[in-house]
């Protein structure tokens, strides 16, 4: 075992599986001698050389486009998208090609690609540096879409992302890349994808949570387990194809659920939970459900970041509302 | 930028380019370019009139652009990477795909795009103008990196050339020295935008100027000078030189789709000046100019191949109707819980009520 | 009044613009002498020159993105999007500059600007030719999206949407474009973007729907009202922002939702308004709300289509199970 | 493809080109672009020095890239529309943007890139590389069909010229033939990633030829040369001649931005040789060689300059602090009723945690 931030996990997870598999190639802006602008590909381009990881052009069509061709004729391409914000001049290759050639196909040509990309804000960055759209590729049909919150989790879920036969969208939380840290295997493993992880059990009240948003989402739960509240912390870890019977199981135990992401609230991950369980599970249903997500407006340059984005507080404001239904 | 490479003119008449010779085709290619050109040309008349009598549904004829397809795969080898658009009948014809998997493509089944890798090297047929090019390149990538000496051509329109897809897969290629072919059926129409709204540039071979890298443009009726020029570029790339960009200069004799009517973009007379560029008329008049094929012969083929086409959708056009659980199967390799209740409503839904 | 299809309605709103106001320009791939592929634009050209309407090259990013930069300087750019399922090369312009600019610039550069597109399916089309991803527009800050089901409608919210400060990603049903035909008046006249119209009302349910769903839903409600079932349905016609209120207040008297729509079932519109109602409107609900909506899968080729598209029937089997529960 | 235009060289030589010596700057404008590159300069010094002292977020110097920035700027008429990037420091000084709103913006508020847009004609920095370039072909298209002769400058770096929209932009303007130049900034890096890795054309400037018009290729350090050359290009522009595209070859001396390393990437001695090109020691020996300024005036220019940066930073940075109702503001011209819910609820959690 050994200590490991999330950015550590991901790096040893690109070196686990550049280590297991000749068919892996990782590529992207800055990810060579630079080793990344987070350094998540720091010392690969060293140790496995420039045939395995290198620099791409800025072009983000063309990177996921290349990978999927790639991917064709039997390699595992992982690309690195610099920031989730910059994701979108590739989201044509991504909508019509990497999700759809397995199927267009009928599984003639699978695609094991890993589209990875640092995802969030609350940390003072620029514009279009701050995004959580993982609602935007949970929508569009063929797409896995991961997201880790803990540097465990990161390691496993990303070198089951890189074997998995399909293509995934790996957003890495870069507000949690180097805190809090964890102690992780020494070998490799891999983590189911499409399974949440009930972090911590209780009856009180669900609360679903995932990436950054995990960790104000403990402090929420750890507070009320000092006011003798049992909340019950899922972390999602999978967007698409959601862990449905965790969701369900948990609400049908609870009777209310809170969720919480960072992203615009229309049309995002909350919305579509909360519609599931209300379908499934109307009669158990203690409390209106709620959401703690960002906001429909643009997210605001630091100076005024605070206003958009969210803090336990909001959480347990929003908990103790539900639980006091 | 040189002029277009032509050898075989319209009327028939044959010039060997001393720059290209090294590559012109043999007598038996020459027969054999004119038996799968004949036989797209059949088969594309054959679904036109097919959608006509509403046995198909929409599809992009192809008649009138054979040499480009059929001379640029014939250049390539049996292994090398088909990239192709929705219009490249000619090419898939050329490497093997059975007409009865085009035919079920365009009466709108997924199985008809279903290319088996190891026997025919060809991708899906896509839509999504350009974007296919980047696969080109990365196909080209990963098949040196595994140590084989495949090579890929990409396919394009002259109006895919301006989509940023084609700028960022030419980029990659030069700076990759890929072993991709880009090759630009200019057929001189993007449905009614004609090629001169498309771009400013001289011609669209030049383009490579951009990619450090060379274009050549190419008589693309003239089956033997798009051989020629795709053999040496196969062979450049296949030896590690990197990419080459390809301009067919060609005409689309129908309309776009089924449902286009060119009528209200075009003259007939331009329509007629194209007629007689013909690359079909003009190796023909090849072949019996050189004593390969006579009148009977050429009858022969062509009978052959309407025969072959009408026989080939008759085969396929009873097949099994996909059911509900083939349309869930393909979505990921394992059907997720999730899409599981999902398929379990609508078999519900589609029980009670029939739909 | 005179007697119009969706499509020419639309074409008359086109019309209407460039007659009103010399800084409207309308172009996209096809859209000058050939009218566009649907002809919507037909007739354009000759009547307004080359000058105000014409074609561009196979390029959405570069169309959207120039649009932008008329738009800055103070014209009013409508461009055309072929199809839907060709707009994503577009997408890192309506995601980026279209829909953030009045934010970035604090309104000192705003955009006054159109993206009309053709979408959604069950017409034998070809594959990217029957998409309707209008929750992925709504999930993006800063943009409005609108998709009429009428003929009446198609014209007063377009024109609106010319009008409009703001982008607008309008959204044409292109399965109704011919049918059903509506008189409208002869002269130009808006309809306001953001408000949803109670196209039936009654009290047994609410029934929500939008574009070519419209029609199978009015179907369903007709069958119902000769049950002795009141459904009161409404046309949503604003996708974003939407109209909270008329939901609500309908929810409110009814007790009973269903939404229908075409697109993806994971993250669509249904499960935003499910959850908007949810969260509002807990106490008043009789009946866990309900989805008619697509699948998750890619949207089979037409030999397959019938078994991913809807129909009345499923409605009215979703609305009786809503009812009677 | 013709040579990099140079006027005055490292040494401060002056050798006009007589092909560009219609367009050579006068002893006004010498003084003046001197003035404007030490003001950049002590700027973009003093940006960096308050992101290291904590008081500025993150910042992307453009120490030794004045030359292209405001020579370029000071060739258009100041009504003309600039779409800068991030990194165009010296051409908003140069068009009169207030240092104050410069500052602003990098200290997290979207006013710092409200430019009034009547008094600058400057579009907003703007981050996600490449895509401003069809902005710029959008505005030079709607100044001339509304009667007006603005044109408009779209700047974009050496990696920018990878990403589609420089392609899709580029064949817009040959087509329209709009008055737009395209000046690329070649800085020799996009963050870590050589020139030389970005693209394997030659030049930069020889990509004009894919959409048929000029492409130049300018020494970026050399001031006089960059004016010429885009001035140039802005009366070909304007007189309806169309698009040019500019490279203007300089480096960038500092890191991408103060998160950057470059250390990681690029030696010394390639910064030092680039040092020794510097454009404003080399326009400095210009000045006093032709007796246009003297130490005292210079140092009273560098003085200047650094005084002006405090000072303009010291009057912002107690800026007035943004409100919860700001940040819903300008999504919209109004807030549309779903948002206002969203906005009450945001404020009901502000006053009940304080967050
Ligand atoms: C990205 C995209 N935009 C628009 C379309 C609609 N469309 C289909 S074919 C076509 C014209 C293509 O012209 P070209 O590239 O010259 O190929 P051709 O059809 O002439 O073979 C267009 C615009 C599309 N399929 N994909
Ligand atoms: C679309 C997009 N992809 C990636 C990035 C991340 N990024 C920011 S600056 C930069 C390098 C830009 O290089 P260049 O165009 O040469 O401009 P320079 O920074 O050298 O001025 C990159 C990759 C971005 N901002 N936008
Ligand atoms: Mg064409
Ligand atoms: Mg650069």
């Amino acid at each position: 075992m050994k200590s490991a931030t999330l950015l550590g996990a991901v790096n040893t997870a690109l070196a686990d599986a550049l280590e297991e598999d000749d068919a892996v190639v990782v590529y992207g802006e800055d990810i060579g001698v630079n080793g990344g602008v987070f350094q998540a590909t720091a010392g690969l381009q060293s140790r496995f050389g420039k045939r395995r990881c290198f620099d791409s052009p800025i072009a983000e069509s063309g990177l996921v486009g290349t990978a999927v061709g790639m991917a064709m004729a039997g390699l595992k391409p992982v690309v690195e998208i610099q920031f989730s914000g910059f994701v979108w001049p590739a989201f044509n290759q991504i909508v019509c090609h990497a999700a759809r050639t397995r199927n267009r196909s009928r599984a003639a040509l699978t695609l094991p690609l890993v589209v990875r990309m640092p995802y969030g804000g609350n940390l003072k960055a620029l514009e279009h540096h701050v995004e959580s759209m993982e609602a935007t590729f949970g929508h569009v049909p063929g797409l896995k879409v991961v997201i880790p919150s803990t540097p465990h989790d990161a390691r496993g879920l990303l070198l089951a992302a890189i074997r998995d036969p399909d293509p995934v969208i790996y957003m890495e939380p870069k507000r949690s890349y180097h805190s809090p840290q964890q102690t992780i295997p020494d070998t490799p493993y891999v983590l189911p994808i499409g399974r949440a992880r009930v972090e911590q059990e209780g009856d009180a009240v669900t609360l679903i949570a995932y990436g950054a948003m995990m960790r104000e989402a403990r402090t929420a739960t750890a507070w009320f387990r000092r006011q003798g509240v049992a909340v019950e912390l899922i972390d999602l870890r999978t967007i698409y194809p959601y862990d449905c019977d965790a969701v369900l199981d948990s609400v049908r135990k609870t009777g209310r659920l809170v969720v919480v992401h960072e992203g615009p609230r229309s049309f995002g991950v909350a919305a579509e939970l909360i519609a599931l369980v209300t379908e499934e599970l109307f009669m158990h249903l203690d409390a209106p459900p709620r959401r703690v997500t960002g906001s429909d407006a643009v997210i605001p340059l630091p100076a005024a970041e605070q206003f958009y984005f969210l803090t336990a507080e909001h959480i347990v404001d929003a908990v103790r509302e539900t639980v006091e239904f | 930028m040189s002029e277009m490479v032509q050898m075989l003119a319209p009327d028939g008449t044959y010039t060997p380019d001393p720059a290209w010779c090294s590559h012109a085709m043999t007598d038996a290619q020459l027969r054999t370019a004119y038996r799968h050109m004949v036989q797209a040309r059949a088969a594309d008349e054959w679904a036109f009139s097919l959608n006509r009598q509403g046995r198909l549904g929409t599809y992009p004829p192809a008649t009138g652009q054979e040499a480009n397809s059929v001379g640029a795969v014939m250049a390539l080898r049996e292994d090398d990477w088909i990239v192709p658009t929705y219009r490249e009948l000619g090419g898939l014809l050329t490497r093997g795909v059975p007409l009865k998997q085009f035919f079920l493509y365009w009466l709108g089944n997924e199985h008809g795009s279903a290319f088996e890798r190891e026997l025919y090297h060809v991708t899906p047929i896509v839509l999504p103008i350009g974007s296919q090019l980047p696969h080109a390149v990365g196909l080209a990538f990963a098949e040196r990196y595994q140590g084989s000496d495949r090579i890929a051509i990409g396919f394009v329109g002259d109006g895919g050339t301006s989509e940023g897809d084609f700028h960022e897969a030419l980029n990659f290629a030069g700076l990759w020295q890929a072993g991709t072919i880009f090759f630009v059926q200019n057929n001189q129409y993007a449905i009614s935008v004609h090629r001169d709204v498309q771009t400013a540039s001289g011609t669209l071979a030049q383009k490579a100027v951009a990619y450090g890298f060379e274009g050549v443009q190419v008589d693309g009726n003239d089956v033997t000078a798009v051989y020629a020029v795709t053999a040496a570029a196969a062979a450049k790339a296949r030896a590690g030189g990197g990419p080459t960009l390809i301009e067919g200069v060609t005409y689309r004799m129908g309309p776009h789709t089924t449902s286009d009517d060119p009528k209200r973009y075009r003259t007939d007379d331009e329509v007629a000046e194209w007629k007689g560029r013909d690359p079909i008329v003009r190796l023909q008049k090849l072949l019996r100019a050189r004593g390969l094929m006579n009148d009977d012969e050429v009858a022969a083929v062509i009978a052959e191949a309407r025969e072959q086409a009408r026989r080939e959708f008759d085969a396929v056009e009873p097949f099994e109707k996909p059911s509900l659980e083939d349309t869930f199967r393909y979505v990921y390799a394992d059907l997720p819980p999730l899409m599981q209740r999902q398929l379990a409503e609508r078999r519900r839904r589609l029980e009670r009520t029939g739909t």
